[in-house]
């Protein structure tokens, strides 16, 4: 056990699929309440790190902590049952069901009730209350009996989020909130999420740079599976490697 | 939607009481199940062709009475019997019903009848017990006991020298008991059976049965039924084996010899009907069901025509009163039929008392006697003919029914390698 | 020169994600045509849209003067567009050998490309030609795709972050096989991340940010032009 | 339990040897479709059965006229022999499509040259007297099976084309609608041709058995070995070795890139389907003279095919070849040595082997 | 409060419907009687079915396995008078007019320990690979029944000679039967609409809807579906034992591919996720049996065009079942399309 204040720490994280190195070596340590961006081009990584973190994936080797235990083979349930939550690229939602439906299933997710087989899901207020307040807080309590496909993608990204708030995770990570968004869209989205509780740590994937300078105080800059860069955003913004990577190298 | 539904079943029921509901005094209903699709469904046409054939003859009706034939298809599957016969019982209010195939049938269909007091006439079920030790009082049988030609034939087998016989037979109760009968007179008469081998039901490749045979046996005696009675004599030949062929009566009857080729020659089977019979009447009739319905006249649509006539013949014995169930009852068991298979009665327990033919495949050249059967045909020709044989053959019925039921372990067998 | 290949105004979704909003872009014959821009704005819908595999909702496109908005995708592989895909998404299973043949087309025509041609352009495949695709290194795997893309003698090479996760070496055989290709009056369209990659290679290039055409000019224009550089780009 | 002999081990094997030849040629089909489509097809016994009854229809029609059918034959094949050779010079080697035509050529016409009576093979076998009947027996037979093998192909691609792929990848529509279609051909097929069961001709001279170290082999089960072998082996050249074959497999790969660069995906599949039921047939037309052909055949006999390709994984033709080895020695020794069980011989071993490896022994995915 | 209107009408209309079905049954004929009693009996067996495919996903093609015990199970109980003890239990409890418990106890229990065997083997796979595996359990079963004769009865099937009596009131006839099947019935709607009503129930559809996700909320995706595996199981035995109950006849072709697939059509038909739907579809597919057979002797192939016809039509226009032709024109059809990755 380290301190207190640790949340999230990812010691050698390796993943190989076959000879392709997916990951290689990652080290990173995410506090409590800190916001972390990782960059990287199309392929560097990024989604096999959150899949290892979370747990989806097994690791080749390498040693994952939440909260200062070592959760590198325990399934993604009990991972999140630690306080972890997980947004997807890919929107990730109960297409068929309403929208109060979707955060009623978030939010029974860490409850022991959700068990129960024989007592009509209504008849917990609680639960109801819980939902009703992250759709208030969001201003979603208007399209709560919305089957969710019917919303636009810009509001199905938000909920994507609001899902993964709804069991008070302690470490979120978020995977390209603004994938597919309208310019407009991504601002909101970047304002959205500074709004959230600064208690929750958030590690953040994101391609709009917009966003995730707006948003995140540290960078990690994954590159082949590996960090190649690791600083304050503004250090990351001018760093030349980094700029390599994504314009190529000027002669 | 809930509503409609209610209101369509509703509906439909209304429409059909009011359609089969109502009984009327001058006719008499008799539902026939038989298999109409699946494995068996020509077997169940067999059968309910020569009940036709019969209502044919009496231009569909039987003295003053009309006949109301109900056909129920029974997909072969003793579950669906029993749904037919509730069908036929329940909305039809049939007088009586007929059929069934498998022997399962007959042991699925026996309590059906006694439970609604409905008399079931078993033309082709040939469930030994059924007239033996587990009567019922509503079930009469116009067809056979499984192993009551079995019992001839293992004399027979034995006149010609045979001593040491292996038997193959289906994995089922009507093979237990035709195996069985030829197992126990075989050995009452001194031969042996050195091997007994059960083939799951519907063998398809006789592959891992065939090594079992040995092959200095004199003959094997087999019980097939539908397709296995087709591929058996192919893989047996096939495999090299020369010894006679014996067999129960579906190894090698009517409906499944014309597709037969030359590896059947030779078999002998028994039965108490062949469409071989030099009788006028069976002639006759073989002729006119070729012209019918374009195929060999079998035990079952002979079994299923006689039927027909017998349960005419009961009707005029109890004055044309069919709704008088007990009446038909005890009459049914006290007629006696001269049949296209020869005469015919019932004995004490319910069971026809009839002749048993031996009868042995052999190809016959040209139209035979003139019958409109396709030419070059194979033909079970009668070589023996055993005369009011039983279903207990010399045994006393006291004495025979001691024993248990034929089962794969009864009779025992003591010379088994 | 006449246009080739034109995109007028199209609007592609992705499911609920407005993706191409409104795009238009043209190649002349013979044209190497950059497309540039940062991950997610578009660059692969586009060409996914051209070779038919999400047709856009609204808005045409026309090759040789042909519509083919709603045309199959191996319809317009057969008009003459060949892809080299972004991942290159080789067949793994199949040799290197065999993922050329599949590709190779009937023509009226005699063929340009054929198995020679192709090892003579890159002599690294034919070394390898009984070789399982899926066992090749990236570069190898880029050659085969540009080689299979070549196989359907296509008169319209698409091709889709060719340099993508490739050494510089490599990226460097790529880029001299795109010029030989265009001094044969290939038309090129493509598409990078690596700006300086296609700065060197096209003759004009289009900058795409949010399904929309921000920049088109010459490359050298672009170079120079450090706001869209820095805005589209870059990160810096 | 019985115990064996040691010519009974020998007997046994080369029973379940021939028993696996069937159960490959039904079971590759099933294997294949699913490999390349994802379809779980239950209609695939159906296609065995039918193509059966069509192999005993055309049988039929073909004696019905003995005079002229051998000779209309001849010209069927030639005029089949010239579209062959067209379509196959697009995808294979001149050399190879040349040498695959002159063999066929040899055989087709060897088959109907036997037809006019040339004692080809009293020739060597003098010790079994052949009956003129006989001498057709074989070209005449091997016309049917051609017919009956087109036609299952056809009705393959009919299904496929409108129906299975406006179905998408929803495995349980597939189902049902493939169980409609297995019910359909079963009862036509009795509408048709009756309840009656039928066995095929065992083509002469494979109708009797030959005598190997005491041990008496029926022919015919070689035969249906020596057909499985080639067929595997056809199946494997074809998909492994020849242009079509790629195709197919890129399909499989990527199917996108494939239409990418040009491959009719659609064509494809329907390809894929028709050799599917092709192989079916195959099976049903072999085994037909063997098993015999019966209503509910289709139904007795899937279980196997899929007990085949769960022991031997979906969608892998090795998979296929062990699997129906597996099955076919499991069915015979298991009967044999364990009657009482043989119900389970086949099933249990299964359920264990899916709940270790969900996908079966070669499954892939 | 939560629960909506709409809701509260539905659950009004269905109940409705089921006391106008108890109120008219018994003015129809005897056969009509026994029709609707059956179509209750396979309508347990469709909506325990349901409970897989509907609101879990699975398809399962093996769902007779668990009906077939449970009625082969109370078969045996009620008939094995060498089986001392099964058998004096069954007596001693008949005698007390408690007989059906013992049967339903018992028979659920042994539905209910092959469902926990055969869901422990089946669960981990997916997709195509699941409905292989029930299948082959199922064969499984039905080799059983087939085959272990001792205890089966084999081919030949178990006759039972009555049912027993509830509290005196004898079952015997149609409209005693009847009642107590619709009770019954009920009672398992009742309890199945509890369930996917409950936070467990949800979860499931969850489950069915997104999987990667829910395990992302923190459950255990595999404990979900082993457990509704079960409990479907149990339903199904419940439907196993009514049915031994009603045709007082057992043999091994009821348990068979083709009443596993059948069970999965009449929740085709009538719409997945629905409940009351898959009754529906056992009502028609029942009615469609008893009644195409008389005026036609091809039904299997009507039967099986009706198959094609209705999944053909249902995929084309999207349209999930009869009870899904209703909401069709509510919703706009979903696009299933992924965005760019």
């Amino acid at each position: 056990m380290t301190n207190g204040q640790q949340g999230l720490e990812l010691e050698s994280v390796t993943k190989h699929f076959g000879g392709l190195h997916a990951v290689e070596d990652v080290n990173l340590r995410l506090n409590l309440g800190e916001r972390r961006g990782i960059l990287g081009p199309n392929g560097a990584g990024k989604t096999t790190l959150f899949h290892l973190i979370t747990g989806v994936l097994p690791l080749t080797s390498g040693r994952i902590r939440l909260f200062g235990q070592d959760v590198s083979g325990w399934p993604t349930h009990k991972r999140v049952a630690l306080g972890m939550a997980r947004t997807f690229q890919i929107t990730s939602l109960f297409p068929k069901l309403t929208v109060l439906e979707n955060v009623l299933l978030a939010v029974q997710g860490l409850r022991k009730m959700k068990m129960v087989m024989l007592k009509p899901l209504y008849k917990y207020k609680d639960v109801y209350e819980k939902a009703e307040k992250l759709l208030t807080d969001v201003n979603f309590w208007h399209l709560r009996d919305q089957e969710v496909r019917n919303l636009s993608h810009g509001e199905q990204r938000q909920l994507e989020i609001v899902l993964a708030l709804a069991s008070d995770p302690k470490v979120l990570l978020l995977d390209e909130p603004s994938a597919g968004l309208a310019t407009g869209e991504s601002h909101e989205m970047a304002d959205f999420l500074k709004s959230l509780d600064p208690g929750i740590a958030i590690l953040l994937i994101e391609h709009d740079l917009d966003v995730i300078f707006e948003v995140v105080s540290h960078i990690s800059v994954l590159h082949y599976g590996e960090v190649l860069a690791e600083g304050p955003s503004d250090d990351i913004r001018n760093d030349p490697k980094v700029q390599e990577i994504y314009l190529g190298k000027a002669e | 939607m809930k509503r409609k539904f209610i209101t369509i079943i509703a509906a439909l029921g209304i429409a059909f009481s009011a359609g089969f509901g109502s009984a009327q005094a001058a006719e008499v209903r008799i539902g026939f199940i038989a298999p109409m699709t699946g494995i068996f469904a020509q077997i169940g046409k067999d059968m309910s062709n020569g009940f036709k054939m019969y209502l044919a003859h009496t231009k569909n009706k039987m003295g003053p009475l009309d006949v109301k034939f109900i056909l129920e298809d029974s997909t072969g599957k003793p579950a669906v019997n029993v749904r037919k016969a509730l069908k036929l019982i329940k909305r039809d209010k049939v007088h009586m019903f007929i059929g069934g195939l498998l022997a399962s049938t007959g042991y699925a269909l026996a309590p059906v009848s006694n439970r609604f007091k409905v008399p079931y006439i078993s033309p082709v079920p040939a469930a030994d017990d059924l007239t033996q030790r587990k009567l019922f009082k509503h079930f009469l049988r116009s067809g056979f006991t499984s192993s009551q030609n079995s019992h001839p034939l293992a004399e027979w087998a034995y006149d010609q020298g045979y001593r040491n016989v292996v038997t193959i037979g289906a994995d089922y109760a009507f093979g237990y008991e035709t195996v069985g009968g030829f197992h126990k007179a075989f050995e009452a008469r001194g031969g042996k059976i050195v091997k007994k081998i059960w083939a799951k039901l519907g063998t398809k490749d006789f592959g891992p049965y065939l090594p079992q045979i040995p092959k200095d046996a004199d003959a094997i005696f087999t019980l097939m039924v539908g397709p296995m009675s087709l591929a058996f004599p192919k893989q047996f030949r096939a495999a090299g084996f020369k010894m006679p062929m014996l067999g129960g009566v579906t190894s090698a009857d009517e409906f499944i010899l014309p597709s037969m080729g030359d590896e059947a020659l030779g078999y002998v089977t028994a039965s108490q009907y062949s469409a071989a019979l030099t009788t006028d009447k069976n002639k006759a009739f073989v002729k006119e069901y070729q012209q019918r319905y374009g195929k060999m006249a079998s035990y079952y649509s002979e079994s299923c025509y006689t039927t027909g006539q017998w349960v005419d013949l009961t009707l005029k014995k109890i004055g044309y009163k069919p709704d008088n169930t007990d009446a038909f009852l005890e009459a049914f068991k006290t007629i006696r039929i001269n049949a296209i298979r020869g005469p015919v009665y019932l004995d004490a327990y319910g069971n026809p008392v009839h002749n048993s033919y031996i009868r042995r495949v052999t190809r016959v050249k040209g139209d035979r006697l003139g019958l409109g059967v396709k030419p070059n045909s194979l033909w079970n020709l009668v070589i023996k003919t055993y005369p009011a044989v039983g279903q207990f053959w010399k045994w006393p019925a006291k004495e025979f029914l001691k024993d248990p039921v034929y089962s794969k372990k009864f009779p025992p067998c003591p010379h088994c390698k | 020169m006449s246009t080739l290949l034109s995109v007028n105004d199209i609007h592609t979704y992705y499911g609920d994600s407005y993706v191409l909003q409104g795009l238009s872009i043209h190649v002349d014959e013979g044209e190497t045509l950059g497309i540039l821009g940062r991950n997610g704005m578009g660059k692969t819908t586009l060409i996914n849209s051209i070779m038919g595999f999400v047709p856009p909702r609204r808005g045409a496109i026309h090759f040789r003067g042909e519509d083919i908005t709603t045309v199959s995708s191996f319809d317009i592989s057969k008009m003459g567009i060949g892809l080299c895909p972004q991942g290159r998404r080789v067949f793994p299973t199949l040799s290197v050998r065999e993922n050329l043949l599949v590709a190779q087309q009937e023509h009226d025509v005699g063929y340009r490309w054929d198995f020679k041609e192709v090892y003579e352009l890159f002599p690294r495949l034919g070394e390898r030609a009984g070789q399982r695709a899926g066992s090749l290194s990236g570069g190898e795997q880029q050659m085969l795709a540009v080689g299979r893309a070549l196989m359907t003698n296509p008169s319209c090479l698409i091709m889709d972050e060719p340099s993508e996760g490739l050494a510089p070496m490599i990226i460097q055989d790529i880029g001299n096989a795109i010029q030989s290709l265009k001094a044969e009056g290939l038309a090129v369209v493509l598409v990078e991340q690596n700006a300086a990659f296609a700065v060197k290679t096209v003759d004009r290039v289009c900058v795409i940010a949010n399904g929309k055409v921000v920049h088109e000019s010459s490359p050298q224009e672009l170079w120079a032009n450090e706001e869209v550089r820095k805005t589209h780009l870059g990160i810096g | 339990m019985t115990t064996l002999s040691f010519t009974n081990i020998l007997v046994l094997s080369y029973n379940s040897l021939s028993y696996a030849a069937i159960l490959f040629l039904l079971a590759s089909g099933l294997s294949l479709i699913f490999g390349v489509m994802r379809i779980v097809n239950l209609a695939h016994a159906a296609f065995f059965l039918f193509a059966g009854y069509l192999a005993l229809e055309f049988y039929n029609i073909i004696f019905g006229s003995l005079s002229l059918m051998p000779r209309i034959i001849q010209l069927v094949s030639w005029t089949l022999l010239y579209f062959a050779w067209r379509g196959l010079n697009a995808y294979v080697a001149p050399r190879h499509a040349a040498l695959a035509l002159l063999l066929a050529y040899i055989v087709l016409e060897t088959l109907c040259s036997l037809a006019w009576g040339f004692r080809f093979f009293e020739l060597f076998f003098p010790h079994v007297p052949v009956k003129p009947v006989d001498r057709i027996n074989f070209p005449g037979m091997m016309a049917a099976i051609v017919v009956a093998l087109a036609i299952a192909a056809l009705c393959g691609m009919f299904i496929e084309r409108f129906f299975l792929r406006r179905l998408g990848q929803d495995t349980l529509s597939q189902v049902l609608v493939t169980i409609g279609f297995a019910f359909i051909l079963q009862d036509g097929s009795l509408y048709t041709w009756g309840g009656d069961n039928f066995m095929l001709k065992q083509p002469w001279p494979l109708n009797f058995s030959a005598v190997v170290w005491g041990l008496s082999l029926p022919q015919y089960r070689a035969f249906m070995i020596v057909i499985a072998v080639v067929v595997a082996a056809g199946l494997f050249l074809g998909i492994e070795r020849t242009r079509l074959g790629a195709i197919m497999r890129a399909a499989v790969d990527d199917p996108e890139m494939a239409r990418g660069i040009g491959i009719n995906t659609n064509v494809v599949q329907m390809a894929i389907f028709a050799i599917g039921a092709l192989l079916a047939a195959t099976g049903g037309v072999v085994g037909g003279a063997f098993f015999g052909v019966y209503p509910g055949l289709d139904f007795e006999i899937l279980p196997y095919a899929f007990a085949v390709v769960i022991i031997g994984g979906l969608g892998s033709l090795g998979g296929a070849v062990l699997g129906s080895i597996v099955v076919g020695f499991i069915e015979n020794f298991g009967t044999a040595l364990f009657p009482e069980l043989s119900y389970f011989a086949l099933f249990a071993p299964m359920a264990i082997i899916l709940a270790i490896k969900p996908t079966g022994l070669f499954g892939k995915g | 409060m939560v629960e909506n209107l709409a809701e509260k009408r539905r659950i009004f209309i269905v109940l409705g419907a089921f006391v106008a079905l108890g109120a008219v049954t018994p003015f129809l004929d005897l056969f009509m009687q026994s029709l609707v009693t059956e179509i209750l009996v396979f309508g347990i067996l469709a909506m325990s079915l349901d409970l897989l495919l509907g609101f879990t996903g699975l398809a399962s093609l093996g769902h007779a396995a668990y009906f077939g015990v449970a009625s082969y199970t109370t078969a045996i109980i009620m008939t094995k008078e060498d089986w001392t003890w099964t058998f004096a239990a069954f007596q001693w409890a008949d005698s007390l007019g408690l007989g059906l418990f013992y049967i339903f106890i018992f028979g659920l229990v042994v539905a209910l320990a092959f469902a926990a065997f055969f869901g422990f083997l089946a669960i981990r796979a997916v997709g195509v690979y699941f409905l292989m595996i029930t299948l082959s359990l199922a064969m499984v079963i039905w080799g059983l029944a087939y085959r272990w004769s001792a205890v089966t009865e084999g081919d030949n099937g178990i006759n039972v000679l009555g049912r027993p009596s509830l509290f005196g009131i004898s079952l015997e006839s149609e409209i005693p039967f009847f009642y107590f099947t619709l009770a019954v019935f009920l009672i398992c709607l009742g309890l199945m609409y509890m369930f996917v009503k409950s936070p467990f129930g949800k979860t499931l559809v969850g489950i069915r809807e997104r999987e990667e996700r829910m395990q992302m909320l923190g459950y255990n995706i595999w404990l979900h579906k082993y457990l509704a595996f079960i409990i479907a199981g149990v339903f199904s035995g419940v439907s196993g034992v009514l049915w031994t109950l009603f045709n007082l006849f057992v043999s091994p072709p009821d348990i068979e591919l083709i009443t596993s697939a059948e069970a999965l059509f009449m929740v085709a038909l009538g719409g997945p996720a629905t409940l009351v739907g898959p009754v529906i579809g056992s009502a028609i597919i029942r009615s469609l049996q008893q009644f195409i057979s008389i005026y036609v002797e091809r039904w299997p192939l009507i039967l099986g065009a009706i198959y094609i016809i209705t999944i053909m039509l249902g995929r084309l226009y999207g349209v999930e079942g009869i009870l899904g032709l209703f909401g069709k024109f509510r919703k706009p059809a979903a696009s299933p399309e992924t965005p760019e990755g």
